[in-house]
């Protein structure tokens, strides 16, 4: 069965460390905090000027002067701290946050990410994207393998405009987590019942499958 | 303090000297920490031939929303569109120029501009369109694109407080883009919540430093409209 | 929050994995709002071949001028020698290697250590001694020196409270060089002089997030020397 | 009579307009705050991190967290603001400080100044001095006429190493107020009493003297 978003976001979340200091991007992303394993702390960090990113308030405590950088109302957690985004993106480009997590459109297998336009049908712009993955060592991207009509968006080579060259080492898809590595997609794990015969047939780059490809845990 | 009082008591003083055709910065992430007051008056002067520094253009109808509906803006240097039918329509038509710059880069182009640095280099956007015909280089074993710095006629932002002086505080999340923008203008313009005597902002907690502000207003109805209004479930 | 508490109890749990011939950038000016115990230890440990940046290098016999009387650093990157006498000895003699770096110059070059930004421009010592032997370029009208960044794999830093999570303030002028230094460090530790629970720093007024520390300890005895102390007449 | 160090400061502090953000120096232009004339208000800057420097504290009130440039304890004046000494340069650097007033050893007719080394005797360092003259675009350098040995350090151009380059456009000494334009000194001001001919004998650099110099009034 391919994984639902929840899932998607519930297998990211075993990637967070405690003590990590995060940024989730927009959409599946988002959902990896609700997911935080037990005994793990982490600090979210929102790239419009917020470190330590808390839950949504409540309509009494809601804060028009307090938002995520998808433009959300938020609350800060204890210990948080607000600063401008020059501040903000101090910390991205300089390596400071420990993990990334952000959806695509298109990942290759060089390692380049495409997200931000559609030429002719869609412009969102790149907002923080492209400092994002400019700046984190740790980046996993969240994305459906392939879209509607079936079409792989794991290629070997993106077709969109770029929102970083040779940045993204982890995807996570419905149907598998993959590393790219020596210019090549590996399959680490398979989504649970999906075979490995589904994912090789919507992955249009080349993917390299060991022996043994185990399913992922999600508890 | 007779040279240092900053405070204005009109919007159109805050913009004199503001004119079509110049390079304005507007400060604020979305529809956080935009100062109403101000681009509402750049609206009804109807200056056209802008070019606006934003993150956003605000959205439909409100923000700078207004001054696409007037088709004031003819440059737009911004990093997000988002779900601004008019702004991408104006982009994707050719109407306005738009000049999409990441986040990151904007913020520090800003502040680079403030802070008398012409350029510099940054990793963000190489191998992207945003490289494009720009000077790149290996420092180090990475790649990394030269950026050239920004600077403004006027800076129009919103603080939370500003002390007659012109020094400036701001509220959470509001501040974004407003603390780079004050020292990128050559005449900033602080629209803010409360203005109070010089001595009741703590020295040691200024965001923003009274030499980089030439006037202050008092904004009259901060409306504060949210764009994603969520809350727990 | 465990993998929260940057807190450390002693100074040799402050400094562990500090090694010889390690590049170190230590706070301060003058002796003001200088790391005091964490210099202590160093001298202590008696560690080598050092590169320390730091805008001076203390006094003779107190703050880094304890690290140059046991000759612990080969290699000094400061901007002011001033009157300690064994830093002008060292540099003229060339037993320690010294490069002179305009305050300005050496701030911006540390921030962008700490912010991703490998180089920048600056008029900032074009056409004297600091530009030889560096790229320089005439950027609209004006010559411009290109300066790489600096980074450090420990900074030594002082504040004023910090809480546990490692979000810092800085007290008056004591600010001076300390948070760009945070940024820079790959281990920065923060010496304070009070450290409160996350929460009791309002999070509208953080100097430092806590994102770039990685060790905070409580300083036992600041002495807070000071250099000229004058009082009116 | 050649002007004292008071006069000096005296005649700079007549050059400050209500308003001015102002970083003075070590030295000479230290006293000029002792002279800043009724009814004109200005922020003095110290590179350290403070806009805002007031009068030196009692003994009750001093404290080492305080100090200025030259490491002097200080006091803040109502309204002033501390910050960092990176956001302290870009003030410096972003060209936002009205008027910088600064000592030297040597100034030349192109514009340079020398004041940071002496080599092979004297290193003090450059500190800020470099920025400083780097980004104000309006500078005072005040320095004595000729050393004690009567050697002009007025000059054609400088021997020592430079501080910065074409930068400086106005000189304040005990004999003389001089501009610098199209590579020549401009004698505008005597100190009364100091004949043409005295500043005419102690200036190595052209001098171009107009048919009249008036004197300086000190009041």
């Amino acid at each position: 069965m391919a994984l639902t978003r929840e899932q998607i976001a519930m297998r990211v979340a075993q990637e967070l460390e405690d003590g990590f200091y995060v940024n989730l991007g927009i959409g599946i992303p988002t959902l990896v905090a609700n997911y935080i394993p037990d005994g793990v702390k982490v600090m979210l960090q929102s790239e419009n000027g917020l470190l330590g990113m808390g839950q949504f308030p409540t309509e009494e405590t809601i804060d028009p002067d307090l938002i995520n950088a998808g433009k959300q109302t938020v609350t800060a957690v204890t210990g948080a701290a607000f600063f401008s985004s020059a501040e903000s993106f101090a910390m991205i480009r300089g390596g400071h946050v420990d993990l990334t997590v952000l959806g695509a459109f298109e990942v290759d297998q060089e390692g380049n990410i495409a997200s931000w336009m559609i030429p002719g049908k869609l412009v969102k712009g790149m907002g923080g994207a492209m400092d994002l993955v400019a700046g984190a060592e740790n980046i996993i991207v969240t994305m459906t393998h392939a879209n509607k009509h079936g079409v792989s968006k794991i290629l070997k080579q993106c077709t969109l405009p770029l929102t970083g060259a040779k940045c993204i080492k982890r995807v996570i898809t419905e149907l598998a987590l993959m590393e790219i590595k020596d210019g090549a997609f590996h399959l680490l794990e398979r989504a649970p019942g999906v075979s490995v015969e589904e994912i090789k047939e919507k992955t249009e780059a080349d993917l390299v499958i060991p022996d043994h490809v185990p399913e992922m845990q999600l508890n | 303090m007779s040279g240092f009082d900053k405070v204005v008591h009109s919007y159109e003083e805050a913009l004199e000297g503001f004119t079509d055709n110049m390079t304005v910065m507007v400060g604020g992430f979305g529809l956080c920490g935009i100062p109403e007051g101000l681009i509402e008056q750049v609206y009804k002067m109807g200056s056209k031939g802008l070019t606006a520094i934003s993150n956003n253009a605000g959205v439909d109808g409100f923000g700078l929303g207004k001054w696409l509906e007037k088709r004031q803006i003819s440059t737009m240097i911004g990093s997000y569109v988002g779900e601004n039918e008019l702004f991408e329509k104006l982009l994707l038509s050719g109407e306005m120029e738009v000049i999409l710059t990441p986040q990151g880069t904007l913020a520090e182009k800003i502040r680079a501009g403030g802070a008398g640095i012409p350029a510099f280099f940054t990793a963000t956007g190489f191998g992207t369109q945003v490289a494009e015909g720009k000077e790149t280089r290996n420092i180090d074993g990475r790649d990394y694109v030269l950026e050239p710095s920004l600077t403004a006629d006027f800076a129009l932002i919103k603080a939370w407080k500003a002390d007659t002086m012109g020094n400036l505080i701001f509220n959470k999340t509001a501040m974004n883009f407003n603390p780079m923008m004050a020292t990128a203008g050559k005449i900033t313009v602080a629209e803010v919540e409360e203005i109070v005597e010089p001595g009741e902002l703590d020295p040691n907690f200024i965001h923003t430093p009274g030499i980089y502000v030439q006037r202050v207003i008092k904004g009259e109805n901060f409306e504060k409209r949210i764009e994603q209004r969520t809350v727990r479930s």
